[in-house]
């Protein structure tokens, strides 16, 4: 490893670290007089200290705005490249972002080509995947074939008829409400929890410089 | 709870955990050797799937989903990316390089330096692949299953963020044939995951799956910082669920919550060694 | 599972992965896979077997194109054999351990008999092949000639080593890879199946089965009437904040719940201002007025952007977009989603009368429970499609500001009988002559008065000194006039699970001399509710951040704030609870718990909130509710209970079947052994 | 766009799509994936038009023309602000060029802890600490009321076990295999329970969702047909 790149290293986690830690303390600590209402000046202290999110977080916004060129010239390298070959179906991609784009700007603002293709494709995929979920639910005794597997298939078919508004399914629904209000609730909110917990600590650890994502 | 009170917890946790990370490295040097981790299901056929891969000849496929560095998910796709390193790295020596995909414009530079970090091959250009990004990520998926079919995968590794999508991605790697491994923070993703990918990671788990993969004793240490987190809070909930009972029966005293406590750090003292 | 040292790779571990991608066919077939992989790399159009070192593989470096190539490349260790040929210390630390491992192997292991019969792959003639890569079910099939050859081949080089075939599901022909194989029968069976009867209700008129949605909201967990009741009690002036979080995918479930919301907000006159942290959610919420704007566009003149409604620019980078939304709403309010200015002088959150947010994903819902709710006061209320729902419901409890949420369908079908009810009574406007070419200067409510019904007139305002709002606008907001409401729309509407509870409820009294302001919002600059006159009493429902302003909670059920140093404070008795307040608001006080400030902690939630529905006043612009036009409702109802059926009896069917198989296989296992 | 053609248009991809159905069929394959590959551009192009026009021209206005100010933080601010995104954007997208990565990884590192801050802050207020809170609160009237006091006591005991399941650390033996005890490995089965059980509720929701929209589809695919 060159010295450039060590510096280089030390340099971005060094950022990490500034950027993280005032940050940090500006969200925590900004726009919240209430926190130190002991002292003449808090009202302005806190305006201050919310500053620095502020901007920080206006910076990366317009920062994840303006990558979708990144995406996009991503999308653009990959289907060109095919497009000299002759690929059908690159050419159909790159046609339809060109023509949505002329047709957004030659008609003004017109968005019925959404209306039209996007919204019919996308509900259509959307609704696709009600079939395969349906195959994805009738083989999970295939794919788990011990307990958990049928306790999950047994709670999917109770949810399921708890939906069907027919009265002689009446005790289902019973079931299925109670599932939902008790059970379901509970490990809905443990994994939730969990999930928290994971994006807390490794978030700090991010904040503190720790993780070697950035560090190339 | 109002929202004085709850900045205030907030910032009493931001800074037990800032400590808890600092101290968890240095414990980590002692007691990691004999602390180990437990069972983490799911890697079992990973491995046979980048053997594939490498013998194969055929890339493996690589996903973020919608996790992104620039939104609230960064921290899931800084894990991911971490778990993705050491997966690439096992899979280093295949004449194909893997492909990673992601539908988050700004986290494809991530994409580009794990490949580049962990691929020891000499094809280090670009194999990031990015679709747009929707509430349900409709685009993402059905480009991917399109381009997966053409690519052909041994295997899907989809760690990040996916939401009901996530069932045409493993419907379609059913059909082809393609393995498939998932774990996704959003719950919908996590339930599809569950019935339909052959090996699968729950929910918190995506967080400690890298520490899992790696050797260091470093990454052990900041994923047991979540299992000292976790005691932490099933004990503060455990508390707070005694002294509202106590309140309400009209029992409720400081010495009893003082009683409530040292029971606990004694169940909890025991249940550690113990375990 | 119990690994506990996972090493990738070990020795054993890489024999049995180059065996097990050996197994079956696999090693046979060399020229296929290249084939495939020559068809991935290129388009589906330039996919004849010859392809293989075309496309993105001509950037595949030489030598490993080389690799490729050569007759016995598949193995890694091979591989990292012909990778000897460069100079080893160029080597990656693991290419290295894979090269000496390579170099240890056991000689008749690399006597494989593939190389035996190294020219076999000449004998499997490619053209024959029939290729169809990038399908849907089977990118490749063996005709049945080669079906024979293949077997002839297998029994040639000892195929009774290979492993049996039915447990070899990574091998190549057991993967679903013929056309039509068997595993792909049931799955268009079952598609099918499925189509059919989601088909039946919209072919077969008449057909139905199952009950409607009720016509109206239980008062259930979710805050569902709390929800209604608080967009029933808009006024003119009152600004709704619309997340409006679901794209095209969600459209067909939650298009139907925006569109009755966005049609109530107009109906009485309030503005919406549209935000959304993805792009595409933009562009439909202005397809989705544009709708509405065509079903009315006969009696009624336009809506006119950046005056009854509002789209503001998209908040870019997801949570953090959210968070930039909260914490500086004053710019972004002021930017639409053309780029142009708004004219909004809002400068916080806190003065939306009110959020709803539309959201496809339970994920939406925890950012802006986290990003947004946490950082205002403004109530707020979650519409989701039913995957959303198990996930938002722990937010609807935790959170203080989350107030109630709509599921699905269903309760967009309730919503909109219950609208359609209270405008039951309203006559349309008059058709207009040129449609769709109102004039943008009009006022927010042009439509032409509507005859209201001898139900719906207003009444003096029982409000304290309501008559003498300095008020520059001449007429008291409807919210403030309650009127004699129809028995049936309280029935819908009143919340019932009001529990009475004996708690004592601390009141405010008005000290001040008279009369004074309440406010909507806790600041000066917000508009005055109502007037109170002194020794006023009203129940008190919390307080903001610094104590200056206290929340009351006015006889008809609405919210106000008053500033604190006009009252005192202190705890009624329990049994009147609100003391000496004006008229009906021993309803207010009922089911109102309190945080209480002895020992007894008291978490979840602290301020319920109830609200009466309001009656429609004059003025609002029933029209957006009455040209609703049906949208095959009710087959689409029938068609999801079928649907579900079906769906039900395929999983049973199908896991009936797996599991019948495992425990047969293990049977025969055991008895085997 | 008149009406009629939309419908047309609508109803036409909306059949293209649903030939996934059909499998790969020689014709019927293409079909699907050519409405996939007009649907992956054209939402290429509308989240490229979005975020031009709604982040990036306001900028481009507030640079053209300094008296306006779209925000509250001043004209100069904003075009600062709105230039360094510009650089880290460009930045980002030089990321592949390897000796530049010194100077590529410090916009990187801005982007991503800027938002695993906002992620910490969030999680924390919004999720964490409420969600734990509401786990824990308790409703009134527990001593008369059993049934309340059960349900409280299973939510609250599921959370908790299920939480456990989670647990990632175990003591290991001699041999270095993971050693449980029974209590533990009940606690997990226990918490497990409760886990699935979410799952399987989930994903019977998220295929009601489906439902619904698949519904949706064929309407409209009968209304125009009719």
């Amino acid at each position: 490893m060159s010295r450039t790149q060590r510096l280089g290293i030390a340099f971005s986690a060094f950022i990490a670290f500034a950027v993280g830690v005032i940050t940090t303390l500006s969200l925590l600590l900004g726009d919240r007089p209430e926190l130190y209402a002991e002292f003449a000046g808090a009202p302005a202290f806190a305006r201050l200290m919310s500053l620095p999110a502020a901007i920080m977080v206006r910076l990366v916004a317009i920062t994840s705005a303006v990558t979708i060129v990144i995406g996009i010239s991503n999308l653009l390298y990959v289907h060109l490249g095919r497009v000299v070959r002759g690929a059908f179906f690159s050419i159909v991609m790159i046609a339809s972002f060109a023509l949505t784009i002329w047709w957004y700007w030659s008609k003004g603002g017109d968005t019925s080509l959404l209306a039209a293709v996007q919204v019919p494709i996308e509900s259509a995929l959307a609704a696709l995947l009600f079939l395969s979920m349906v195959q994805g639910g009738a083989r999970v005794l295939n794919k788990r074939a011990d307990i958990w597997g049928l306790l999950f298939v047994t709670v999917l078919v109770v949810v399921l008829l708890g939906t069907v508004p027919i009265e002689s399914l009446g005790p289902v629904r019973a079931w299925s409400d109670w599932l939902m209000e008790i059970p379901v609730s509970a490990g809905a909110r443990a994994i939730l929890l969990g999930i928290a917990l994971g994006t807390v600590v490794t978030g700090v650890r991010v904040l503190l410089g720790q993780d070697r994502s950035y560090r190339g | 709870m109002d929202d004085s009170t709850l900045q205030v917890y907030t910032i009493l946790f931001v800074v037990i955990t800032i400590v808890l990370v600092y101290t968890s490295r240095f414990f980590s040097a002692r007691r990691m050797p004999r602390l180990s981790q437990g069972r983490v299901p799911g890697f079992k056929r990973l491995s046979g799937w980048v053997g594939e891969a490498i013998e194969a000849g055929r890339p493996l496929h690589l996903s973020f989903g919608s996790a992104g560095i620039d939104a609230e998910s960064a921290p899931v796709a800084a894990a991911e990316a971490e778990l993705f390193y050491h997966v690439i790295k096992a899979a280093g020596s295949g004449d194909v390089a893997p492909v990673i995909s992601t539908s988050s414009a700004a986290t494809i530079p991530l994409c580009q330096d794990t490949i580049r970090r962990a691929w020891a091959g000499d094809e280090r250009r670009s194999r990031a692949q990015w679709f747009p990004q929707g509430p349900r990520s409709m685009a993402f998926a059905a480009g991917l299953t399109a381009t997966m079919q053409v690519e052909d995968p041994s295997a899907h590794v989809l760690a990040g963020s996916f939401g009901p999508e996530l069932a045409l991605i493993l419907d379609s790697a059913e059909r082809q044939g393609q393995g498939s491994f998932a774990v996704s923070d959003q719950l919908e993703g996590g339930a599809i995951a569950f019935a339909m990918a052959d090996e699968v990671l729950i929910g918190e788990q995506l967080f400690s799956a890298a520490a899992w993969l790696s050797h260091e004793s470093t990454a052990r240490a900041d994923a047991s910082v979540q299992d000292v987190w976790r005691g932490l809070l099933i004990a503060l909930m455990a508390i707070l669920v005694i002294i509202e009972v106590a309140g309400q029966l009209g029992i409720a005293s400081w010495s009893l919550v003082l009683w409530a406590a040292l029971a606990l750090v004694v169940i909890g003292v025991v249940f550690v060694r113990r375990r | 599972m119990n690994d506990d040292d996972f090493n990738w790779l070990p020795q054993e571990e890489e024999q049995e992965a180059a065996q097990q991608s050996r197994r079956g066919l696999f090693r046979f077939l060399p020229r296929f896979r290249r084939g495939r992989g020559g068809a991935a790399a290129s388009a589906p159009s330039e996919e004849s077997s010859l392809s293989g070192r075309r496309g993105l593989f001509r950037l595949i470096p030489r030598f490993l194109r080389r690799a490729r190539s050569a007759p016995t490349e598949a193995t890694a260790a091979d591989l990292a054999l012909e990778m000897g040929e460069r100079p080893v210390e160029q080597l990656d630390d693991r290419l290295l351990a894979l090269r000496e491992r390579a170099q240890s192997r056991p000689e008749q292991e690399t006597v494989s008999p593939r190389e035996a019969l190294y020219d076999v792959d000449d004998v499997l003639v490619r053209p024959e092949i029939i290729h169809r890569p990038g399908g849907v079910i089977s990118p490749l099939a063996l005709s049945k000639a080669q079906q024979e050859q293949v077997e002839l081949l297998r029994d040639m080089v000892g195929g009774t080593a290979l492993p049996d075939d039915s447990q070899s599901e990574g091998g190549l022909l057991s993967r679903g890879k013929r056309l039509f194989s068997l595993g792909a029968i049931p799955h268009l069976l079952v598609s099918i199946l499925m189509l059919l009867a989601l088909a039946l209700p919209f072919v077969a008129t008449g057909f139905s089965e199952g009950e409607l949605p009720p016509l109206a909201f239980h008062e259930d967990r979710h805050g569902t009437t709390t929800a209604f009741n608080m967009l029933d009690n808009l006024t003119l002036d009152d600004y709704v904040l619309l997340a409006f979080e679901y794209g095209p995918t969600a459209a067909g479930e939650l298009d139907e719940l925006a569109d009755v919301i966005l049609r109530h907000i107009f109906a009485q006159g309030s503005k919406a201002i549209i935000v959304s942290s993805n792009p595409i959610t933009i562009v439909h919420a202005r397809n989705v007025i544009a709708a509405i704007e065509r079903s009315v566009a006969p009696v009624s003149t336009r809506l006119v952007e950046n005056q009854d409604y509002y789209l503001l620019r998209f908040l870019s980078g997801g949570a953090l977009g959210l968070r930039d939304l909260s914490r500086n709403f004053g710019s972004i309010v002021n930017t639409s989603a053309r780029g142009m200015p708004t004219g909004l002088g809002f400068t916080s959150l806190d003065e939306m009368t009110l959020m709803v947010l539309i959201a496809e994903r339970a994920e939406d819902v925890r950012h802006w429970a986290e990003q947004v709710a946490t950082e205002t006061d403004s109530d707020f209320i979650a519409a989701t499609g039913y995957a959303a729902q198990p996930l938002a419901e722990p937010y609807v409890y935790a959170h203080e500001d989350i107030v109630g949420m709509f599921i699905g369908v269903r309760d967009a079908y309730t919503y909109n009988q219950i609208l359609q009810a209270n405008y039951a009574d309203y006559e349309l406007p008059p058709r207009r002559e040129d449609p769709g070419t109102g004039d943008g200067e009009s006022a927010p409510t042009p439509s032409p008065t509507p005859t209201a019904t001898a139900t719906a007139t207003p009444t003096a305002t029982p409000t304290p000194t309501a008559t003498e709002t300095p008020q520059p606008q001449a007429t008291p907001t409807p919210t403030a006039t309650p009127t004699e409401p129809e028995p049936e729309l309280v029935q819908l509407a009143v919340a019932p699970a009001a529990t009475a509870t004996q708690i004592p409820s601390p009141v405010a009294e008005v000290i001040a001399q008279g009369p004074v302001n309440i406010r909507r919002r806790p600041n000066t600059a917000s508009d005055i509710l109502a007037l109170a006159a002194t020794g006023d009493i009203f129940p008190v429902l919390g307080e903001n951040g610094d104590g200056s302003w206290i929340n009351i909670l006015l006889p008809d059920g609405i919210e106000a704030w008053i500033a604190s140093f006009l009252v005192e404070q202190y705890i009624a008795p329990a049994d009147g609870t609100g003391g000496g307040a004006p008229d009906g608001s021993a309803r207010a006080g009922d089911g109102q718990t309190v945080l209480q400030f002895d020992f007894s902690l008291r978490l979840g939630k602290t301020r319920p909130r109830f609200y009466q529905a309001n009656p429609p006043a004059q003025g609002d612009r029933a029209e957006f509710v009455l040209l609703r036009d049906g949208r095959q409702e009710e087959q689409r109802l029938d068609a999801m209970t079928l649907g579900t059926i079906a769906a039900v009896l395929v999983i049973v069917a199908g896991n009936v079947f797996y599991m019948m198989r495992a425990l047969t296989r293990r049977r025969r296992a055991s008895q085997g052994n | 766009m008149a009406e009629g053609t939309i419908a047309l248009l609508s109803f036409v991809l909306t059949l293209m799509v649903f030939s996934y159905v059909l499998g790969d069929l020689p014709l019927v394959g293409h079909l699907y994936r050519t409405a996939v590959y007009i649907f992956v551009g054209m939402s290429a192009a509308f989240a490229a038009i979005v975020a031009y026009e709604s982040v990036i021209l306001p900028y481009l206005q507030d640079i053209q023309n300094p008296e306006t100010s779209w925000t509250a933080l001043g004209n100069s601010t904003d075009v600062a602000i709105f230039l360094t995104a510009l650089l880290f954007g460009l930045l980002l997208l030089m990321k592949p060029i390897a000796s530049l990565s010194w100077l590529t990884n410090g916009a990187l590192a801005v982007v991503i802890v800027v938002s695993a801050a906002s992620a910490v802050v969030g999680g924390l207020s919004g999720t964490l600490i409420p969600l734990i809170v509401a786990t824990a609160a308790v409703p009134d009237g527990l001593a008369t009321d059993f049934q309340a006091l059960t349900n409280t006591l299973l939510v609250f005991v599921g959370t908790v076990t299920a939480l456990f399941y989670f647990q990632w650390q175990a003591r290991r033996d001699d041999d270095g295999a993971p050693v449980q005890s029974p209590l533990s490995r009940g606690l997990r089965n226990v918490g497990k329970i409760f886990i699935v059980t979410a799952l399987g509720a989930i994903y019977a929701t998220t295929m009601l969702t489906a439902l619904t929209i698949l519904a949706e589809r064929i309407g409209f695919v009968f209304q125009f047909g009719s």
